[in-house]
């Protein structure tokens, strides 16, 4: 059995007194479809900032591929093939969608730092980037600076974005956060189609959107891991319904849909 | 410059090669030529000779438009703001004029024309070195660096003799005798043209440039350095390289002013020629690429006409700067950019009106006010350099009561008609953007 | 040995001077969330208006007027300009401190002169305040030390100890939730900037008769007072003030110590041939080089530490 | 008390609130919910003032669209932020200072007051705030707005990562508060407090309010659970 995609041992995060993350440990297997849920602030973003590179880990270790990768820039773990999006909509704001898409791409066509190659030419790259752009049904605002796009259109740039580089473990923060049902339906089914045959760990709120996606669930709450395993098994778990709801509500009747 | 050239290249690039290229790039074709045959109309033909006056601010301009825009490689392109921008401009002069020097002494025969490659490089290698410290930080404390070796670069030129030549600087002879086309370079507009042909080359360039992978992911990391890092870039390398290429346009700049003034002291390198490529830069538009070349023009032919008429060029850049930053921050390009959806939608005709308006009290108030500052700088500078106010011939005298009163109701009268000139545009232009919302911006 | 003792204090007190310029500027950073090209224009200005008020009325009286009326010119050009610039972002901010810097300087030339101002040390401290080691310690430093050493302390404890110095505190992190909270922080803003324009003023009113009164002075002391905020941590008054002492002990010992690079190695057995390329710059000694200093210290610490001694924020 | 009508506010281009009504009566508790970047927090900060609002905001009558953030709370309204802002340099007391609108003058809530509801705060009221934990930290923003003695207050997602026990607390403190004539306007993220203590409920969808009415009424609308909240 090849090493897990993404492997994480007694992973801790301490933001100066509070602890955020207490000791997760957790494996993603190559090619599934693993989702994170949890209350709100429970930590979820901080572990994909401390997966992502984006924060230092206090201690532990995470692996890709067996490889580590805790300590890495961002970039150094983006180009070993680990992409991600963001909770709160990180695009270029000033630049057009297409030239969004286009930044996704330029590292892994292989464009590195040059400065003699001029993008108008590239006929391979741009094809790749007209592609991916109906994918994500964002033709029709091509030439428009990003920052002019609608909440859910900049999710969807994001998760664009995300894809761009051709990154095989892929991780999604809240990618239908603010989106209407159908968009998200829409979001959902691009997300299926894009990363099948990829590696993807996912943070969501929506539980139809869980259970609809995730073939492995894990439940994070206060900064550990209280389940993890299939979905019907997590959704029968009585600990995690606890959990979730804070003090079981009295009377409200309202559960886990 | 949006992707259109992305639709041309999918058709027959041979056929749309010229047509397309004229058709998108008029503009620079246009200043080309302008700036060829704009000599010619100050030629005496008496003396067969070019006004130098007129030669030498021309010159003055080329050299700037290519400083400005290496400065908007970091500032506009790249969102670092660098308060030491001159030193990669004199190291380059410094460099070339060392080369001239060896040129000329028999060292090797290099042609004048390519001294401008040579001074690039000086800026390269030299941006390269500084750019490794500097482009380690962003914001705050990378234009603290910029400031702080820009200063430390001005101390060494005062300093050092051998490289910098202390306080009287290195001076050099253009003449060298080696030319490709065997022009002796004595006359002053044969630099100018050789100024031209470059200015021409770096601008083109640097506008290629802003279309290369690293172009825009110098505007990415300047939008989002984050995001940039998750798509595979380091953003201090991203940095470095575009730092290291300004670097090599401002050594052109450099080599072009060693051969103009053929004498590089230590004011190339010091904090008002930055200051000086931040105004440019600033007032000509950040957010667009000929932006800076407005402004290079602008400022050089301000300046010098100021400079010739009065010595409080200073109050004058202040009060346009502070102008700029309160009611234009996008420079005079981003103005010229905010009327664009107006104009797409055929309504500018609407506001010609209210500008017309406009112009009678901002003449009235910059009179005014020009003569105030005269009147100042005339009661204590002028009499110690023992010069008198002349307007058109009468000698006005500084200390008399009138000259002031005259002043006050201009700027007075001037102010109150341009805050009642200024409402009316506003409420048309108001009218205008209402009536032409645009499909993208209603969500 | 007395060489080293007069040039501490004197490094003292120049640290001293540099403190009361900065701290002044670190507030109004960390309020502002950029530099204040002016803030050394106004030092030149309390430095001039001192000059010509302690002509008509004497230099003590001087010692407050001065000042205030550096404070109010502050207050108004935050009022009325400053504020509505805030909107167009920090680089529009930034560029209208640097158009203000141009505009005072003229204004100054104008008014008074291009050459520099016989601003004297009033007679009363012209004198010797005590002997050491044979040279003597001039009384007017040790009234600069005092005055600033008040300054200090004013300082300090009017941000810890009274209500408008907390709100100040807090509206320097959270403005938005200061204001939240009922407190008027555009009121707060120009206090700030107004303060940090008496503090500028008052150490030119002292600084202006020890150093020199000329146009040019804003120039000169501006960098070093940039270098001194950045290098103690953008945003902190404490690292502020250790790096203006810092500063002022490395500028007088600089110029006191008269060895160069070429000394020590020779020291160390390594002889520098003229011929050497870099003989220049070996054998430049180091009185020459103390305007370096400051600038090479700088860069140093931003590249170990970008947020400098004591910094909390770098943007 | 509250009248809030047709408000809309924009981030740069993105037009985050496309018309929202609600409104607070005297005395009533009134929790807004929704998914997040829905524009709760939006809303909040244009009542407020932080955002600049389009559209009608009326406090007891009178319009205060658009004023200034402290014109606001001199009318008397509260805002606790969702990411507390507490002040890190300055000590718990000097924080709950800062609260009052004038120094000395005491509203509804004394010092013994806050200590009284926060007892954890009493010891630390001498600490810097920056020590202090994610909890303590949410009691003392809360506090610190109560000292400015508010008739309403806005509170942004007070049981935000906090741990089950605190949740609790959070809990026993608006039901105080209430007690104590004070309106609240609730935006919150869990259902269990905000159908517990609620005399009304607003949800809202993309920008918009998409329901309002009772907690049964809500809690018998599986639809618009479905559609906007998430558990």
């Amino acid at each position: 059995m090849s090493a897990p995609a993404l492997h994480l041992s007694d992973v801790q995060k301490n933001f100066g007194p509070t602890p955020v993350i207490l000791g997760v440990s957790l494996d993603v297997s190559a090619g599934s479809r693993h989702a994170i849920i949890g209350p709100n602030g429970a930590g979820k973003t901080t572990l994909f900032n401390l997966i992502s590179g984006r924060f230092p880990v206090t201690t532990g270790r995470i692996e890709l591929h067996g490889q580590r990768i805790d300590g890495l820039p961002p970039h150094e773990i983006n180009r070993r093939g680990l992409s991600r999006s963001f909770q709160v909509t990180s695009i270029f704001p000033r630049m057009t969608v297409f030239e969004n898409i286009r930044c996704g791409l330029l590292w892994s066509r292989g464009y590195r730092y040059s400065f003699w190659h001029l993008l108008g030419g590239q006929r391979a790259l741009n094809d790749a980037a007209a592609r991916l752009l109906a994918d994500v049904n964002l033709e029709a605002r091509r030439d428009v600076p990003a920052g002019l796009l609608s909440y859910a259109e900049q999710r969807a740039l994001e998760i664009g974005i995300t894809i761009a580089g051709g990154a095989d473990t892929v991780l999604l923060d809240e990618p239908t956060a603010g989106m209407s049902r159908s968009e998200a339906d829409h979001a959902v089914a691009l997300i299926r189609r894009i990363t099948a045959g990829k590696t993807l760990v996912m943070v969501e709120h929506d539980m139809s959107v869980v259970f609809d996606l995730a073939d492995v669930v894990t439940v994070l709450v206060y900064g550990q891991v209280i389940a993890s395993g299939p979905p019907a098994e997590i959704r029968a778990n009585r600990a995690v319904q606890d959990a979730y709801l804070g003090v079981p509500a009295a009377g409200s009747g309202v559960g886990i849909a | 410059m949006s992707e259109s050239a992305v639709r041309t290249a999918t058709r027959p690039l041979a056929a749309e090669g010229a047509a397309g290229l004229l058709r998108r790039e008029w503009p620079w074709l246009a200043a080309l030529t302008f700036a060829v045959i704009v000599p010619w109309f100050f030629f005496d033909w008496t003396t067969g000779r070019h006004s130098g006056f007129i030669v030498s601010v021309l010159s003055q301009i080329g050299i700037m438009i290519i400083f400005a825009l290496s400065y908007n490689m970091l500032m506009g392109q790249a969102g670092l703001l660098s308060f030491g921008h001159a030193v990669l401009l004199g190291l380059g002069g410094y460099v070339t004029a060392h080369v001239v020097t060896a040129a000329k002494g028999g060292a090797f025969p290099l042609p004048l024309e390519l001294t401008p490659l040579v001074g690039g490089l000086g800026g390269f290698g030299f941006a390269i070195v500084l750019g490794y410290f500097a482009t380690k930080q962003r914001a705050t404390a990378f234009a603290m660096i910029t400031l702080g070796i820009g200063e430390l670069i001005t101390s060494c030129a005062l300093m050092f003799q051998t490289f910098f030549g202390g306080e009287g600087g290195v001076s050099t002879n253009r003449m060298t005798g080696h030319s490709l086309f065997g022009l002796g370079y004595g006359p002053p507009i044969q630099v100018y043209y050789l100024i031209v042909a470059w200015t021409a080359v770096s601008v083109a360039a640097m506008l290629l440039l802003t279309r290369t992978p690293l172009g825009r992911m110098a505007n990415a990391c300047r939008d989002n350095f984050e995001r940039a890092q998750f798509v595979g870039y380091d953003p201090r390398m991203v940095r470095f390289v575009q730092f290291a290429l300004s670097g090599f346009f401002a050594g052109i700049a450099g080599a072009l002013y060693t051969l103009t003034y053929e004498i590089v002291t230590y004011d190339t390198v010091a904090a008002p020629m930055s200051a000086n490529a931040l105004l440019m830069t600033y007032i000509g538009g950040v957010g667009v690429f000929a932006g800076p070349v407005v402004g290079a023009v602008l400022v050089v032919l301000l300046q010098s006409w100021v400079s010739l008429l009065s010595n409080s060029w200073l109050v004058y850049a202040g009060v346009l700067f502070i102008l700029m930053v309160t009611f234009a921050p996008g420079g005079l390009a981003g103005l010229v950019m905010m009327h664009q959806p107006i104009w797409r939608a055929g309504r500018l005709g609407r506001l010609a009106g209210p500008y017309l308006r406009l112009l009678g009290p901002v003449l009235l108030v910059l009179v005014g006010f020009v003569l105030a500052v005269e009147l100042c700088s005339f009661l204590t500078i002028g009499t110690a350099q023992g010069k008198t106010l002349t307007l058109s011939r009468i000698t006005i005298d500084p200390h008399g009561g009138p000259p002031w009163i005259v002043a006050g109701l201009l700027l007075a009268a001037g102010g109150l008609w341009l805050r009642h000139a200024m409402r009316g545009l506003a409420t048309a232009w108001q009218a205008v953007t209402e009536e032409i919302k645009t499909p993208e911006l209603r969500a | 040995m007395e060489v080293l003792l007069v040039s501490l204090l004197n490094g003292l007190v120049y640290g001293m001077l540099l403190f009361m310029l900065a701290s002044g500027l670190t507030l109004i950073f960390s309020m502002m969330g950029v530099l204040n090209f002016a803030h050394a224009s106004m030092y030149m200005l309390g430095a001039y208006f001192a000059y010509s008020v302690s002509r008509v009325i004497g230099f003590w009286p001087a010692l407050v007027v001065a000042p205030a009326l550096c404070g109010a010119l502050g207050a108004l050009i935050e009022m009325y300009a400053l504020r509505r610039v805030h909107k167009n972002g920090h680089i529009a901010e930034l560029l209208f401190t640097v158009g203000l810097a141009f505009i005072i300087e003229k204004a100054v030339q104008m008014a008074w002169g291009l050459l520099p101002v016989p601003y004297r040390v009033p007679a009363a401290l012209d004198r010797a305040l005590f002997h050491v080691y044979g040279s003597n310690f001039h009384a007017y430093r040790g009234f600069m030390l005092l005055i600033s050493v008040l300054m200090f302390f004013a300082i300090w404890l009017l941000l810890t100890r009274t209500r408008i110095g907390l709100v100040i505190q807090a509206a320097l992190t959270h403005p938005e939730m200061v204001g939240a909270l009922g407190h008027n922080v555009p009121r707060v803003f120009t206090i700030v900037f107004a303060g940090g324009s008496v503090l500028a003023g008052l150490a030119g009113v002292i600084g202006g008769n020890y150093l020199v009164t000329e146009p040019s002075m804003a120039a000169t002391m501006g960098p070093i007072v940039f270098v001194v905020v950045v290098f103690g941590g953008l945003g902190s008054l404490a690292g502020c003030f250790v790096a203006s002492l810092i500063m002022g002990l490395v500028q007088t010992f600089a110029v006191v110590l008269d060895v160069s690079l070429a000394d020590l190695l020779a020291r160390l057995g390594v002889t520098v041939a003229s011929t050497n390329p870099l003989a220049e710059v070996l054998t430049i000694p180091l009185p020459r080089v103390g305007a370096l200093l400051p600038y090479l210290m700088l860069i140093l610490v931003l590249l170990i530490k970008p947020r400098g001694l004591m910094g909390t924020r770098d943007t | 008390m509250l009248a809030v009508r047709d408000l809309h506010a924009y981030y740069g281009k993105s037009h985050i609130l496309q018309g929202v009504n609600l409104e607070v009566r005297a005395g009533e508790i009134v929790s807004l919910l929704g998914r997040n970047g829905v524009g709760r927090s939006t809303t909040c900060k244009a009542i407020m003032g932080l955002v600049e609002p389009i559209g009608e905001v009326l406090w007891k009558g009178k319009s205060i669209a658009g004023l200034r953030a402290d014109v606001i709370a001199h009318a008397g309204i509260g805002y606790v932020p969702e990411d507390r802002q507490i002040f890190p340099t300055l000590t718990v007391r000097q924080n709950l200072e800062l609260g009052q609108k004038r120094a000395g003058r005491f509203g509804r809530w004394t010092f013994d007051d806050m200590f009284a509801l926060f007892p954890h705060l009493r010891e630390r009221q001498h600490n810097v705030a920056g020590v202090l934990s994610g909890g303590e930290q949410q009691m003392l923003t809360m506090g610190r707005t109560l000292m400015g003695d508010p008739e309403l207050v806005i509170i942004d997602e007070p049981t935000e990562g906090l741990a089950p026990m605190l949740v609790i607390q959070v809990g026993r403190f608006l039901d105080e508060i209430a007690h104590r004539g004070v309106s609240i306007l609730l935006v919150e993220q869990k259902l269990t407090i905000a159908l517990k203590i609620s005399h009304r409920v607003y949800v809202m969808g993309h920008g918009r309010i998409v329901f309002e009415g009772t907690p049964a009424d809500l809690a018998a609308n599986e639809a618009v659970r479905k559609e906007n909240l998430e558990v």
